[in-house]
């Protein structure tokens, strides 16, 4: 347990190293050293998986929540203070593999995809950095090391989509990350401060009684700190920050958009769980009305995206609201009565990260090939780059939720959940993951099939109508491949893993078992998804589907542009907040408040104009002013005295 | 009849010796012997300040009364010639100048008279002897003003200061008059007991105050001071603003306290009123001036507002801090008025603000000294003015005037402003065409030295203030 | 009968060096005015003299008529023809000045007014030129031999000054 | 009939305040002047009075004749600087004495 | 001493004067912390050690006296490294450069006498000191409209200080003229409420001035515009914390009655300062003054936790005041050598400084997260300290400023990130500017100095909140009642 720290402490170094020397190494070392660095860590990570989850349970059945290393890091007064150390217990060991692995095959694939871009040993300290940030955040002690590492995560993640910093739109992108998760965290942070006063303490186990005092409080301090959760997790209304954040490298939104910083969310309403449902049951459900309301949102407007990151990142979106889902329709912390989706969300967690990472390093494959990310570039790709065809195909099954693969059982699990919580709340989430296989299908087939714009240019070229001779997309290189592949594999069989066994709502062993019905059902409507979808889309845009794009043009618009949201959001931030707020001030600033302290001086200038003519060089007046000043003292100490 | 009395006034009678001297000299002395005249005088009021120091550490009481001195006033009265000193040792370039070379004798005559009479202001103890020593002191002034007799200015200033000295003399003596009238007696200390702030001792009062305030230029009796001041020659301009200003003070101070004790309330309430105006209206004056000189009447008025804080005080502590005040404001000032008749040949038409344009990259050190001199003058530590600044806040408020030393403070702003006006105007305004640089003449290098010492020591060495402290009464 | 030839004294005198000193400050021929002033001047010699202090009131015609009268001559000869007084210039100040002083005025009356003089001393023998030498040159409480002495300094300052102002080169 | 005091200090007062009232207006540095010695006048009558008819000492007295003293001082010394001032502008007229002010 | 020193030198060897002596003093300090923090280990716990005294003044009971606590020696400290930093930052200052160090030199000696003086004439008077220079310094070596900006900086904060010396007399006579030592004044504890309740406000509102509480903050953007690089390091960094200090040492320590009951008044001022500063910072467009409103924020959240009264907010404060010394000192220097670049401060003129000057632009991302409050720089720690501390204060009032203040948080980043994205980002397109170079080495010292206290402060803030907590502690329990 003890090698726990080196998983965090090895990342930083290797930031370090790169950040500070990075300059003078070579572009090859440097991508080694980290790449190396960070499978030192995994398989620390492994290690510590493999022991702590082997030592087994102890006698009441649990497994134990260790503690390594727990420092005061900044004492507050009182018996508050922040304190930095590492935790172990199950979730965030699962997450520990999680990130490492991710990570680990992010690295890899950007030595690929990286190569030879500008600042590459830049990347990969940021690289570093985010992971050291992740691994601080999972194995956080208390909720305030959290918030540290949480702040850490949202600046790499900054950092990151900002990689390409002189595209205008990748600085547009990471500013508006930044400063909406920032906002988020403001909620984070009040609802923090509330939890720590109340309770005089941030970790995480706190005794009974001192919860029964602040339970007052507590649902507030908790739907605070959901805020905080939301908008790293996307949320909706804060997940505007997401699609955009598609800008930066496609690793990168491989490693951090789509496998582990968004789930960050996640893991912290999992990580306080027990409060939840102790405390604050309607913050519960609220997060599970939130969570099915964005899962349907970002899955419509997946459906008409164009840009297949963009439609990545909405599916993203809807997938973590899953979790989150899950998460709320929990009603206790016995997995059999209604804690079901605590695993649930955790294992969806777990798969989710693996093809989701594998979707979107096959799409930065394909955009390796095509150099492009939308979909009118697209098309015919199959015969070019079989292997990025293949994993994506897995990919897609998994996330559809087609068994054997993983997606299908997490899913499945989650749909459990929601059944369980409400018929309505299992309907509507069915039909999301329905969706969701429409969509996913409607990617795959726009990408891998239809006609190849490659093959219609040579066309062209050939008979002369462009001159230049087009590019010819080529299957990546094997550095990209040999992730693809690796996580395609634990794509299908991770599924089968016995979740359940590790990790549930209150610790004791629960076993996997498929509900028949659910599980018919979320099959059948996965598959109505995907032949819709092999309908439309199939061979290039059918008939049927420009009637229906025809029928329904305004909807489809309004998704496109994604209904506005961010069109809303800018009007506030840009008009009300900066038109209407700051500009007004910046005016008061400079007129009202500076100017009545130069008004102060204006006005003694005036006044001394005013006096001037007391000095008008006439020596009688000036005899006046002296007697009459006189006489008016003398008056004035004998009747006002 | 014990005419032997008169030999005990050690300062009065050394100081009158020199002037005899003087006369003397300027009488016979021809060619040669003129030439050493600066240096002789000055010898001679050093010796004179040494004998001022020394000796006189009892009090003593002569002529029935009417004289008086213990080791404060002949420590003021060594301060007030100190300051003189520095002055004449100023003056040197200017007395060497062709037009007044020929008067150089009638220059330290007229000025030691003035010096003479102040001495009479400080000691005297009776109204008789006090109005014939502000007299004296102020005559030769309206001489020394119009010195510069083929000057319009200074002609001009001449007729200015002696009609309104004049004026307010007339005024005085009334008021003298009617204390007189009520009293029975002019002296002190016989008065002391009989005031009971009638309204007759209210008008006398009133009167009497008017005529010192003319002489420390308060406002509204102020009005002469910038036109003389700008009319005069520097040297004379300075020693008004310094010498004649601050025998006027500590004239005023003694006899509020000394004949006017029962009606402190009175005089206290005149005194709050004047400081502001005389601080206000000042400085609202003083923003508007280009001249130096006509700005420096309004900062000098200004300070006589600031001295006066101590002034109402009316204790031991009150005078320690007029005193000490006083002290400070001889060094700052003069440097500032040395500073300007070093480069006053330099001027046509007076010395203004603009000259002083870029006067740092010709001159630093002058320049260096004026800035610290400015400073002291507008109470920025580390230098004297602060120190003296401070304590007299300190008196005022003890004395319960808080309202007072407000109004007072805020003023410090305003006239920080237009010190840094002129400190703006040697270091950062650009002049194609500064004054060329200047070497001083011995005297006045000796007279800027010590005006630096004293800024920079007067303040930082508490041993003058706690000395000071010790002679207050 | 006695009695009244005092005041009808008085009286006269008091009228004619009011209306003489209203003429002195109004008339615009200065060499008027100082014929005025001297008007003014005898009639406080003889306000001296009526208080029976006959040395004071020959000393006010010595110095002031004697002395300082032939002065005001013997500069308004000088000057020649600046010697004209326009008495109106500015209204506006003519009016402050007469507002000033008639209000100084009215104040000094009523302070005059309610304050009680004992005034019963006087002395029908006046003062002897012997009491006056003792008090001019003691040194005793009520002499005043300094204030003699510094006062001929102040001559003495005062001469030397004017003789420097006036003086041709 | 002995003329009360209060006569003399009305008379003083009315004196001096025409000697005020002069200063104020006239134009002349002369007629300023022939004012201020009405004022000092005036004073010196008041002096002359309180002692003559409520001191025994002499202090009024000798106050009145110093005082005399003293205007005569005052008067040459003005006396010689408007002559100067004459010298240096032709005019001993107010209002061309104003080349200092504001 | 540091005058007395160099006064006497020619042109070429100032540099290395200064330099001496800034690293003298550097290394002074820093040896005073480490004694300072053993002897504390030692057990010793007086409230002030080092103590001395010499009368100076007798009959006005005014003596020079020394001493230090847990706060000031954090407060040198914060100043040696600015003034060591901020010598290599004025390394190549032009026009009568021995004349600009003299002026340097006096700033200095004021705030260093300020923060070690116990006596309450000596502190205001190293104040004045400090105070004074400012106005050369802009005046002479500044840029932009420098007269007006210093002209109003001297005088806005001679107005203060009009303030202050009122509050000081009120001090010392409502004590009852015994003692001018702040320690004795604070242990009678016999100033009646009455008094209090008119000098406390003056004592705060003159300090407030110079630490930009709301409505008299408008010097410090003016000022910080126009004045040289080192000047507005030294300004903003360490003056500014002079009113900080001076309204928890003075204010609030000797007149505790009133500190409790009319810190409302103060706090909304305070609230105000920090999201209006913040807020107004979002719309500049020229670099120095999104910084100095951005100091006005952050000076804001400085008085803001002092007046929380609880002894983590407090804190909280003095690790704000180094915190954001040590950040805003940073930015300047950045600002101020990208200015003598490029020659302009308009973010709109800018762009693409990363790829013409990697390491300012750098150094500046970094200054700027610290500053936005990421974990890990000294930013973070304070803010966080004060945000714990201030809502601990239990009633609404307090939890609702703490809220709005929090918000601020947010805002800072806006700010920051606009101009980042602005100057930094982007393709350059002014072709001047390619022609620019990166930092010499004096600027990268300068540069590295100061992330390296940033970082250093953010990574390991217990040592520091561990000294500062012993002072902040016994001051505390004065003003609680």
């Amino acid at each position: 347990m003890e090698l726990a720290i080196y998983i965090l402490a090895l990342p930083l170094l290797s930031f370090l190293i790169l950040g500070l020397v990075g300059k003078n190494l070579s572009h090859k070392v440097a991508g080694i050293l980290g790449t190396l660095s960070l499978m030192v860590c995994t398989v620390i990570a492994y290690s510590v998986a493999v022991t702590y989850f082997g030592a087994g349970r102890s006698e009441d059945g649990l497994f134990p929540t260790l503690m390594p290393y727990n420092y005061t890091w900044l004492p507050l007064g009182g018996n508050l203070s922040i304190d930095m150390g590492v935790l172990i217990d199950p979730i965030s060991v699962m997450m520990l593999v999680v990130i490492t692995t991710v990570s680990l095959m992010v690295h890899i694939y950007s030595l690929g995809y990286m190569k030879g871009e500008k600042g590459f040993q830049r990347y990969y300290a940021f690289l570093s950095l985010f992971t050291f940030s992740m691994l601080g955040l999972v194995v956080a002690t208390n909720i305030f090391q959290m918030y540290v590492f949480w702040e850490l995560v949202g600046v790499s993640s900054y950092l990151l989509i900002g990689f390409y910093y002189t595209k205008p739109a990748a600085i547009a992108a990471s500013k508006k990350a930044f400063i909406v998760t920032r906002f988020a965290d403001l909620f984070f942070l009040i609802g923090i401060l509330i939890y720590g006063y109340y309770t005089q303490d941030f970790s995480f186990t706190i005794n009974e009684s001192i919860l029964l005092s602040a339970s007052a409080v507590l649902p507030l301090a908790l739907g605070l700190m959901f805020v905080g959760g939301a908008g790293k997790s996307a949320m909706f209304p804060l997940h505007i920050w997401l699609p955009d954040a598609m800008e930066g490298p496609t690793p990168v939104s491989a490693l951090i958009h789509a496998a582990t910083m968004v789930v960050a969310g996640v893991y912290l309403v999992a990580r306080m769980f027990p409060l939840f449902v102790g405390y604050a049951p309607e913050t519960l459900s609220m997060i599970a009305y939130v969570g099915a309301f964005t899962a349907l949102y970002a899955a419509v407007v997946a459906c008409v995206q164009t840009d297949i990151k963009r439609v990545l990142a909405f599916s993203t979106i809807s997938q973590i609201a899953f979790m989150m889902v899950a998460l709320g329709v929990c009603t206790s912390t016995d997995p059999h009565k209604g804690g079901l989706g605590y695993m649930a969300s955790m294992f969806h967690l777990f798969t989710h990260a693996m093809f989701k990472g594998l979707l979107f390093l096959g799409a930065g494959a394909i955009i390796h090939a095509v150099h492009s990310n939308e979909k009118e570039h697209m098309g015919g790709l199959r015969k070019y780059m079989p292997i990025t065809h293949i994993t994506f195909l897995v990919a897609c099954l998994a996330i559809a939720g087609i068994p054997p693969f993983s997606g299908f059982f997490s899913k499945d699990e989650i749909l459990t959940a929601c059944y369980d919580y409400s018929v309505i709340m299992g309907m509507f989430m069915s039909i999301v993951a329905a969706l969701t296989a429409f969509y996913m299908f409607r990617l795959y087939y726009l990408i891998f099939w239809g006609k190849s714009l490659y093959e219609e240019q040579l066309n062209s070229y050939n008979s002369g109508i462009i001159k230049e001779k087009p590019h010819k997309p080529h299957e990546a290189p094997i550095c990209m491949t040999a992730p693809l592949v690796i996580l395609a594999t634990i794509t299908c069989f991770a599924g089968f893993i016995p979740f359940g066994e590790f990790i549930s709502s209150n610790g004791h062993a629960y076993e996997i078992h498929l509900r028949t019905e659910v599980a018919i059902s979320s099959i059948l409507f996965a598959i109505a998804g995907i032949v819709i979808a092999t309908i439309m889309y199939k061979s290039g845009e059918s008939k049927l589907t420009k009637a229906i794009n025809q029928s329904c043009k305004g909807f489809i618009k309004a998704a496109y542009r994604r209904f506005y949201m961010d069109e809303l959001w800018m009007f506030i931030t840009k008009k009300i907040i900066f038109n209407c707020i700051s500009r007004p001030i910046a005016w008061f600033d400079k007129k009202v408040i500076d100017g009545s302290m130069d008004m102060l001086a204006t006005i003694t200038q005036r006044l001394a104009d005013f006096v001037r003519p007391m000095q008008s060089g006439n020596i009688q007046s000036y005899s006046v002013w002296f007697l009459s000043g006189t006489l008016a003292l003398v008056l004035i100490l004998l009747y006002l005295m | 009849m014990n005419y032997l009395e008169f030999l005990l006034m050690r300062p009065e009678i050394s100081l009158l010796s020199i002037f005899v001297i003087i006369f003397l000299f300027d009488l016979m002395a021809t060619g040669r012997y003129r030439r050493i005249f600066h240096g002789i005088v000055c010898l001679l009021m050093l010796a004179h300040t040494y004998i001022c120091m020394t000796g006189s550490a009892e009090e003593i009481t002569l002529f029935g009364g009417m004289y008086y001195n213990n080791p404060m006033l002949s420590f003021m009265k060594a301060m007030l010639t100190c300051g003189s000193i520095l002055v004449i040792l100023q003056a040197n370039r200017w007395l060497r100048s062709a037009s007044t070379y020929y008067k150089q004798g009638e220059f330290y005559i007229l000025m030691l008279s003035t010096l003479i009479g102040m001495y009479f202001m400080l000691s005297a103890r009776h109204f008789l002897l006090l109005f014939i020593g502000i007299e004296l002191a102020s005559l030769p002034l309206a001489c020394l003003v119009a010195f510069d007799k083929y000057r319009h200015h200074s002609a001009e200033a001449g007729i200015k200061y002696i009609l309104s000295s004049m004026f307010s003399s007339a005024v005085m003596l009334y008021g003298i008059s009617f204390l007189y009238g009520s009293c029975g007696t002019l002296y002190f200390s016989d008065m002391a007991t009989i005031l009971s702030g009638s309204p007759i001792h209210i008008f006398a009062l009133v009167m009497f105050f008017a005529g010192l305030g003319f002489k420390i230029s308060l406002v509204p009796f102020h009005l002469w001071t910038a036109d003389s001041y700008q009319g005069a020659p520097t040297v004379v301009t300075a020693y008004l603003s310094v010498i004649s200003k601050g025998a006027a003070v500590f004239t005023l101070f003694i006899v509020l306290t000394k004949v006017f004790a029962n009606m402190i309330v009175e005089w206290q309430a005149i005194i709050y009123i004047l400081t502001i105006a005389s601080i206000t209206i000042a400085n609202l004056f003083a923003i508007k001036q280009h001249d130096i000189k006509r700005f420096m009447a309004f900062s000098s008025i200004s300070q006589a507002g600031y001295i006066m804080l101590a002034v109402i005080n009316g204790t031991a502590h009150g005078m320690t801090a007029m005193v000490f005040y006083i002290l400070v404001y001889i060094v700052a000032n003069l440097a500032v008025f040395g500073v300007i008749e070093s480069i006053e040949h330099q001027c046509t038409d007076g010395v203004k603000r603009e000259d002083f344009n870029g006067f740092y990259r010709s001159n630093p050190r002058l320049a260096f000294l004026m800035t610290l001199a400015l400073f002291s003058l507008a109470g920025i530590p580390p230098f004297a003015g602060f120190f003296s600044k401070f304590f007299v806040f300190m008196s005022a408020f003890d004395a319960g005037f808080m309202i007072l030393v407000f109004i007072a403070l805020i003023n410090t702003v305003i006239s920080l402003y237009y010190y840094l006006l002129i400190v703006k105007a040697m270091f950062i305004n650009q002049n194609d065409n500064p004054i060329k640089p200047i070497k001083c003449d011995l005297f006045t290098r000796i007279s800027l030295t010590f005006c630096l010492l004293g800024i920079v020591f007067l303040g930082i060495c508490s041993f003058v203030y706690i000395n000071i402290d010790k002679l207050s009464f | 009968m006695e009695h009244y030839t005092s005041i009808i004294i008085f009286s006269v005198l008091s009228l004619l060096m009011i209306a003489a000193a209203i003429a002195a400050v109004t008339s615009s021929k200065i060499m008027r005015a100082t014929t005025y002033l001297l008007f003014v001047l005898f009639g406080t010699a003889g306000l001296y003299f009526s208080m029976f202090y006959t040395f004071l009131g020959a000393t006010q015609i010595t110095v002031y008529a004697g002395g300082i009268v032939v002065l005001f001559v013997f500069v308004i000869l000088l000057i020649g023809k600046g010697s004209i007084d326009v008495t109106h210039t500015s209204k506006l100040r003519y009016m402050a000045g007469v507002l000033a002083s008639m209000s100084g005025l009215a104040i000094t009356l009523y302070i005059i007014k309610t304050t009680h003089f004992i005034a019963d001393k006087l002395d029908p023998n006046g003062v002897s030129m012997r009491t006056l030498g003792k008090t001019i040159m003691g040194t005793d409480k009520y002499n005043f031999v300094l204030t003699f002495e510094v006062l001929s300094i102040l001559l003495l300052a005062c001469m030397v000054g004017a003789i420097l102002i006036a003086r041709k080169k | 009939m002995i003329i009360p005091a209060e006569y003399y200090l009305v008379l003083s007062a009315v004196l001096f305040f025409i000697g005020v009232f002069g200063f104020f207006t006239r134009r002349n540095l002369v007629s300023l002047l022939i004012s201020t010695e009405l004022m000092l006048n005036a004073v010196d009558i008041n002096f002359a009075v309180f002692n003559a008819y409520c001191y025994d000492h002499l202090e009024g007295y000798i106050f009145t004749l110093f005082g005399i003293g003293i205007a005569a001082a005052e008067t040459a010394v003005a006396i010689a600087i408007i002559i100067n001032v004459y010298r240096n502008m032709k005019t001993i007229h107010i209002k061309n004495l104003r080349e200092l002010k504001d | 001493m540091l005058v007395a020193l160099w006064m006497s030198r020619g042109i070429k060897q100032i540099r290395t004067v200064m330099v001496a002596g800034s690293t003298l003093l550097l290394a002074l300090s820093v040896y005073l912390t480490i004694d300072f923090i053993a002897m504390r280990n030692a057990g010793i716990t007086d409230a002030q050690l080092y103590t001395d005294s010499w009368s100076w003044y007798t009959p006005l009971n005014i003596c020079y006296s020394i001493g230090v606590d847990g706060i000031s020696v954090a407060m040198l400290l914060l100043s040696s490294i600015i003034v060591f930093t901020g010598t290599f930052a004025s390394w190549n200052m032009k026009p009568l450069t021995k004349e600009y160090f003299l002026w340097y030199t006096l700033l200095s000696l004021g705030v260093y006498g300020f923060f070690i003086s116990t006596d309450l004439f000596t502190m205001f008077m190293f104040y004045e000191t400090a105070l004074i220079p400012m106005y050369l310094l802009i005046g002479v070596w500044g840029s932009g409209r420098k007269e007006y900006s210093a002209m109003k900086l001297t005088l806005m904060l001679m107005g203060g200080s009009a303030f202050l010396l009122m509050g000081i007399l009120g001090i010392y006579f409502g004590s009852g003229a015994t003692t001018m030592n702040i320690h004795e004044i604070a242990q009678m504890a016999n100033i009646p409420v009455n008094i209090q309740y008119i000098f406390f406000p003056l004592t705060f509102i003159g300090f407030g001035v110079l630490g930009a509480l709301f409505p008299f903050h408008t010097w410090s953007p003016d000022g910080h515009a126009s004045a040289p690089t080192a000047v507005s390091m030294l300004h903003a960094g360490v003056l500014m914390k002079l009113g900080g200090y001076g309204c928890f040492r003075i204010a609030m320590y000797l007149l505790p009655q009133a500190a409790n009951e009319l810190a409302w008044i103060f706090i909304i001022l305070t609230t105000i300062s920090v999201v209006y500063g913040a807020l107004s910072a979002i719309s500049q467009t020229d670099l120095k003054y999104i910084n100095a409103y951005s100091s006005v924020s952050h000076c804001g959240l400085v008085l803001f936790a002092l007046l929380m009264m609880t002894r983590t907010a407090c804190t909280g404060a003095i690790l704000q005041m180094l915190s954001h010394g040590l950040m805003t000192a940073l930015f300047f220097a950045l600002i101020g050598m990208i200015y003598g670049r490029t020659h302009t401060r308009d973010i709109h003129k800018m762009q693409g400084l990363m790829k013409i000057m990697p390491f300012l632009a750098v150094g500046y991302v970094i200054a700027g997260l610290a500053n936005l409050g990421l974990p890990g720089f000294s930013g973070f720690i304070a803010e966080m300290t004060i945000f714990v501390g201030a809502f601990s204060v239990n009633d609404t009032f307090h939890r609702v400023v703490t809220i709005i203040a929090c918000t601020s948080i947010v805002i800072t980043a806006v700010y920051i990130l606009r101009v980042v994205g602005k100057i930094l980002y982007g393709k350059p397109e002014n072709k001047e500017h390619l022609e620019l170079t990166d930092a010499s080495w004096h600027e990268k010292f300068t540069v590295i100095c100061l992330i390296i206290s940033v970082a250093g402060l953010g990574i390991l803030p217990m040592w520091v909140s561990n000294l500062i907590n012993s002072g902040v502690a016994n001051i505390i329990s004065n003003i609680q009642p």
